[in-house]
């Protein structure tokens, strides 16, 4: 039964991949230094990076810059030796076109280097110290997850890990940059898929790459030929396959349970760019200041693999590759099933820029959304057996129970139901909107039991020194000290308030 | 055989609702919700099944005896009353939320046409005990059919964009005659 | 060098470039063959009809739509057009004017209009008007006209906006039953089956379409070509009419071997009245179909029960309307029951149990 | 005439008997358990901006219909679908609930009186006695009683405001 399940998921779409515009080309490493990088401190999960720099300093390139915020965020480096120029906000790379806070580095064209400290041999180092240097050096998913890999790899350690998976799928639409990362950095790869097997200690170590990119496979068979026991595995090319669920099924099998880690099920995923920037961090001790980024589309000059750093606005990566041909209808960063609307250019490349595309009208193909047909190619689309046209209706109609209970919960956001709707309904959108609510009312709700707590603090407290009161004023007839008690009693919930807050921060 | 003719003709072909048009009153109420249908239609077909036999008992051996049939009407009411109430305290102890979803809908069973209808009909057709109660039985599966196949229609139709004029009863009236129309099709079987 | 761009929305931002009106396109030229077909065979009424009932159909969609202030351009999508072609496609060839205006009017305004338009309608529009007509008018819907007759103008107009066939002299002489109607009839009047079939049916111009009957429903051979070509097109999938056609003549098939001389056999049921066009292009609306591959199955399994039921005991021989349309009432309840089985959980919505990795002692 | 009258009596006197020993044994205790369940959702900072004197009674008027589902500000819109779907109530009928406010100290006027510190049913006030007092987001409620109390009058409230964490997709315009 496994084997009948082997390469294939429910489900999936097959967009038009447009990847021969980049796919020839060697990644280009040779993008001149723009006059100001702007490095947000919000750049993983969890909360934002602290900045170790005061404006004015001077910073060299690869030094630490910011530090994880929590236990979930990670460090920030400088991509390049310059002068912190200022810490405030700028317009982030995300749909909304809000500001965050960023660090503002002037470049001063030296790129001299902080002292790299790698390991003279990483296999004889422990394991924990081998994460602990991943974690140092800032990695987070480079998929677009932007989940500190420390993180991952540490959870990993605390499980029986059978399959290390290395996800070379990139099923979106025209990327490139793993495919291209994969056939000129081969070894480095195996060299870091090695490195995690041993961190993890996994018993198998596949990396799996779709049977669209020929190159790829053949350069990473190659520089695993020698290395032994990691297997190279050729999955269809199918949307979503470079889901981590997806391509777990593919690859084992085995279906992630709702609600659990793939490390429950004995799997650990890591996309191709995180494992090569690991190796890079144990091997030659850097931290992740660059990425290599598809700069494609119709609107863009000359299509690219670029390799830049960190903090580059991406008009800049624009130019380069011969600037904007015509407005782009859409500004996209990341692929065009799951990539996020850019507002403009004027947004600085972050760890999870897989991407960056320019689209016409005619390549996006929006439309006036009709009603509803319910012919069902949504429900059949579905990598994850939902029924996307319910789960919109009842998000349109305020019913997030039951948008939860149509598969909302389970709905990974991959645009496999949308793409294909014959009515244009932009179903994404009414998940994305039925999530951001649950999450409003999530964290309203919180807030609500919080009160509660801290309400009956209070009362207690209020009681006590009541009864406090009492108690004084029948020991005034014996003179006593009498407000102290009271006053203790206060500074006493207070402490308990501030550790209330102190867990919901958390 | 017989019995079993006489379960599916009264449940499809002569359907209480749809082809007799007789208890209405909770399809257009209560079927808004399938759980609440579903209630209701266990309720209406207990108080149907029960009342139904109650009534020929007491048609043959209270008031056919003392010859005071004129009283049918006001004794078998009594009876309906009577098994409605019984039903509702009982559903008030076993499933509060039912009760209160179903609300005033649950006595007015008392009043639900289909209810006094199937007990009249007996009489009127001169069915024998087995026959009642299979009478009684049928029409209670015809309506819990309806109700629980309207209650999925008006489930869909809620979320239709259904023009003001025509939201809420009027498009369920629509399509009650519509389905009616469907049911016209079993019409001659048997 | 900075450019803003307009905001757009949510991801996506690629489309397979499918459409509503594409579909709809799709499906009206599957149905050109059947509809040829029956022009050729019954002539410029036919014709005329058809014509007619696409018409109104499309005047009555932009009257609500005028009456509901929605865009005019609603019209391009194309439903309403197939719906009053899917109305004529079941209607008798030479049925009055009032009939397709009426009909085509009731199809769109209560069947679809009412229910706020396309893709909300619990029943199939063009089938609903098609049994509320019968029920209504049960004459005109039950003229039946000799294959091959073809009249000429000035009959053709006298029939289709006069007082339709059965006013011409010679109305008998190519007037008639379908054979469901004849061999029910027969059957009740205590003739045997078997020598019905014997004497009237003929396998071949059941598959090809030289019988009496509506305008699409003839011939099963150009449906099944249409349905081809929907298929090809991805726009249905075979699992309502295999389940409908299949179940239908596995009753079938079982009844006339039990008794042959009440029941005819499984070719028959499939090949006489609606069966095929019904499974293919009725049965499969989307709207009034369920959404899941288990729904449309026990869609069509219901349906050809139904039919069969109808065909063989009850009053009205033609049963694919009314079995079709019994199904588009139980639809939702379908659709509650068979929802697909979610990646990582089990039917029951619960996560599936997974062999737990080991906790590492660390 | 007689008979008649007889059997009806009889019928009903049988009939009542059994529903009273139905209604016995069927009894259910408590009347109204639902103001019960309500108060103990209800945030209990008895701040009285649903214009109720505490959440007690409040939660009286909501079990009993008097007040909407919606009247509770601090609790949001969290608080008002729950209480929707335990009392089957329609929530859209009933139009926007009040948006959930945030106390703001402007520091500039702040005198350090403790008075709203005191005031705070939730102490999200912090400061001592001559310092400047800051309001915890987290656990305000916007109970408005913080600028009651405030001589300065430099406590005002205003609604939260949307951040990247905070943002989400807007619901797309339908079809």
């Amino acid at each position: 039964m496994m084997l009948l399940g082997m390469g294939r998921f429910r489900g999936g779409v097959h967009p038009k991949t447009h990847k021969l515009d980049s796919r020839e080309l060697a990644i280009n490493t040779d993008v001149p230094l723009p006059p100001m990088l702007y490095l947000p401190l919000g750049q993983s999960t969890g909360d934002d990076a602290l900045p170790l720099v005061e404006v004015g300093d001077r910073v060299l390139k690869g030094q630490k810059i910011a530090r994880a915020g929590s236990r979930m965020s990670a460090n920030l480096h400088a991509p390049t030796s310059g002068i912190i120029k200022d810490i405030k906000p700028v317009t982030m790379p995300h749909p909304s076109g809000l500001p965050a806070n960023a660090i503002w580095l002037e470049p001063d064209g030296q790129e001299e280097w902080c002292e790299l400290t790698p390991p003279a041999d990483p296999y004889q180092l422990p394991h924990d110290e081998l994460a602990g240097l991943v974690e140092e050096a800032g990695i987070v998913g480079m998929g677009g997850a932007i989940f500190p890999a420390a993180i991952k790899l540490r959870q990993g350690r605390r499980f029986e890990i059978k399959t290390f998976i290395v996800n070379g799928a990139e099923c979106e639409p025209y990327l490139t940059t793993d495919d291209r990362l994969m056939c000129e950095r081969a070894k480095e790869i195996v060299e870091g898929t090695k490195l995690v097997r041993h961190i993890i200690e996994a018993y198998r170590a596949v990396i799996a790459i779709e049977d669209n990119k020929p190159d790829a496979i053949k350069a990473i068979k190659e520089a695993a030929a020698g290395v032994g026991s990691i297997e190279v595995v050729i999955v269809p090319a199918r949307y979503p396959m470079g889901s981590a669920k997806q391509l777990i099924q593919a690859v084992t099998g085995l279906e992630v349970p709702a609600g659990k880690r793939s490390n429950d099920i004995g799997v650990l995923v890591h996309n191709v760019a995180t494992v090569y920037a690991i190796q890079q961090a144990l091997t030659l001790g850097k931290p992740l200041i660059s990425r290599v980024s598809t700069i494609a589309g119709n609107c863009t000059g000359q299509p690219q693999n670029l390799e830049a750093l960190l903090g580059t606005p991406i008009s800049h990566l624009f130019d380069v590759c011969g600037g904007l041909e015509s407005k782009p209808a859409r500004l996209l960063m990341g692929g065009p099933m799951m990539g996020q609307v850019l507002t403009t250019t004027d947004v600085p490349l972050i760890k999870g820029s897989s991407g960056l595309l320019a689209l016409t009208q005619k390549e996006v193909n929006e439309h006036v959304p009709s009603p509803c047909i319910r012919c069902g190619k949504c429900v059949n689309a579905c990598p994850m057996g939902l029924l996307p046209l319910e789960m919109a209706r009842s998000s349109r109609q305020d019913d997030f129970d039951n948008a939860q209970e149509f598969g909302l919960r389970d709905c990974i956001l991959c645009g496999s139901c949308a793409y294909v709707c014959p009515s244009h309904i932009p179903l994404v959108q009414y998940f994305e909107y039925a999530k951001g609510e649950l999450r409003d009312r999530r964290s309203e709700a919180d807030k609500l039991t919080l009160t509660k707590q801290l309400m009956e603090a209070r009362n207690e407290r209020m009681e006590a020194e009541k009864a406090a009161k009492l108690a004084a004023k029948q020991a005034k007839k014996k003179k006593d000290k009498p407000k102290r008690a009271a006053a203790e009693e206060t500074s006493d919930s207070e402490a308990t308030a501030a550790v209330a807050e102190g867990e919901t921060e958390s | 055989m017989e019995y079993l003719l006489l379960l599916i003709s009264t449940s499809l072909v002569n359907n209480i609702v749809l082809v007799k048009f007789l208890g209405l009153c909770p399809l257009m109420g209560v079927s808004g919700k399938l759980s609440s249908a579903w209630g209701m239609s266990l309720a209406t077909a207990f108080v149907l099944t029960l009342s139904a036999f109650l009534s020929w008992l007491i048609e043959h051996w209270l008031l056919e005896p003392l010859g005071i049939e004129f009283l049918r009407i006001l004794s078998f009411i009594l009876i309906i009353a009577a098994v409605v109430q019984f039903t509702e305290i009982t559903m008030r102890k076993l499933s509060p939320l039912l009760h209160q979803s179903l609300g005033i809908f649950l006595p007015l069973i008392t009043t639900n046409c289909a209810v006094l209808g199937v007990a009249l009909l007996n009489i009127n057709e001169g069915h024998d005990l087995p026959q009642s109660l299979m009478f009684g039985l049928g029409s209670a599966l015809g309506f819990m059919i309806v109700m629980v196949l309207f209650a999925g229609m008006r489930e869909r139709l809620a979320q239709a964009s259904v023009p003001t004029l025509f939201e809420g009863t009027p498009i369920s009236l629509i399509s009650a005659g519509s389905l009616s129309l469907v049911f016209m099709g079993f019409s001659g079987m048997f | 060098m900075s450019s803003n761009t307009s905001l757009g929305g949510a991801s996506p931002h690629a489309h397979d470039r499918s459409g509503v009106n594409n579909i709809m396109f799709n499906v009206c030229l599957a149905l050109a063959p059947v509809t040829a077909w029956g022009i050729f065979l019954w002539g410029l009424p036919a014709l005329m009809m058809w014509v007619l009932c696409l018409v109104s159909a499309m005047a009555a969609e932009a009257f609500c739509l005028y009456l509901r202030q929605q865009p005019l351009s609603r019209l391009t999508d194309g439903s309403a057009m197939l719906t009053g072609w899917m109305l004529a496609m079941t209607l008798p060839p030479w049925c009055p004017w009032w009939v397709a205006v009426g009909g085509s009017a009731f199809a769109i305004i209560i069947g679809k209009q009412i229910y706020g338009g396309i893709g909300q309608n619990l029943f199939n529009p063009a089938l609903l008007a098609r049994i509320a007509l019968l029920i209504s008018f049960p004459v005109p819907l039950t003229t039946w006209i000799d294959p091959g007759v073809s009249p000429s103008f000035a009959d053709a107009i006298s029939i289709v906006f006069g007082q339709g066939p059965l006013s011409l002299a010679n109305a008998d002489a190519f007037t008639g039953a379908t054979w469901l109607g004849d061999s029910k009839a027969a059957v009740k009047g205590g003739a045997d089956m078997l020598e019905w079939l014997g004497a009237n049916y003929s396998l071949h111009n059941g598959f090809v379409g030289q019988m009496r009957g509506s305008m699409g429903e003839t011939s099963a051979l150009l449906v099944l070509l249409g349905a081809a070509w929907l298929m090809f097109r991805r726009i249905i999938s075979w699992h309502i009419p295999v389940a409908l056609l299949g179940t239908l003549a596995l009753l079938a098939l079982v009844s006339s071997h039990t008794q042959p001389e009440r029941f005819a056999g499984p070719m028959f049921h499939l090949l006489s009245g609606g069966a095929m066009i019904g499974a293919f292009f009725y049965a499969t609306d989307y709207v009034t179909s369920p959404t899941t591959k288990q729904g449309q199955i026990l869609f069509g399994i219901g349906a050809g029960a139904m039919i069969f039921a109808i065909r063989s005991w009850g009053g009205f021989p033609e049963a694919v309307a009314f079995g079709i349309l019994f199904m588009n009432a139980l639809t939702p309840l379908i659709d509650r029951v068979t929802k697909p089985r979610v990646y990582g959980r089990n039917r029951r919505g619960e996560a599936v149990a997974h062999v737990s990795a080991q906790r590492r002692v660390n | 005439m007689l008979t008649a009258t007889l059997v009806l009596t009889l019928l009903g006197l049988a009939l009542g008997t059994l529903l009273a020993l139905a209604a016995r044994y069927m009894a259910v205790e408590d009347n109204n358990p639902m103001a019960k369940e309500i108060e103990q959702l209800l945030p209990g900072s008895q701040c009285g901006q649903c214009g109720f004197p505490g959440c007690g009674p409040a939660a009286d008027a909501i079990a009993t219909g008097e007040a909407s589902v919606t009247c509770c500000p601090p609790g949001g819109r969290a608080l008002a679908e729950t209480l929707a779907k335990m009392l089957d109530i329609d929530l859209s009928t009933l139009g926007e609930s009040p948006e959930p406010l945030l106390a703001t100290i402007d520091e500039s006027l702040c005198t350090g009186c403790t008075r709203c510190y005191k005031a705070c049913p939730t102490d999200a006030i912090v400061g001592a006695s001559k310092q400047i007092h800051v309001v915890v987001s987290e656990a305000c409620t916007g109970c408005k009683q913080c600028v009651d109390t405030c001589p300065e009058d430099c406590i005002s409230l205003h609604t939260p405001e949307v951040d990247l964490t905070r943002w989400h997709w807007h619901k797309p315009e339908a079809a």
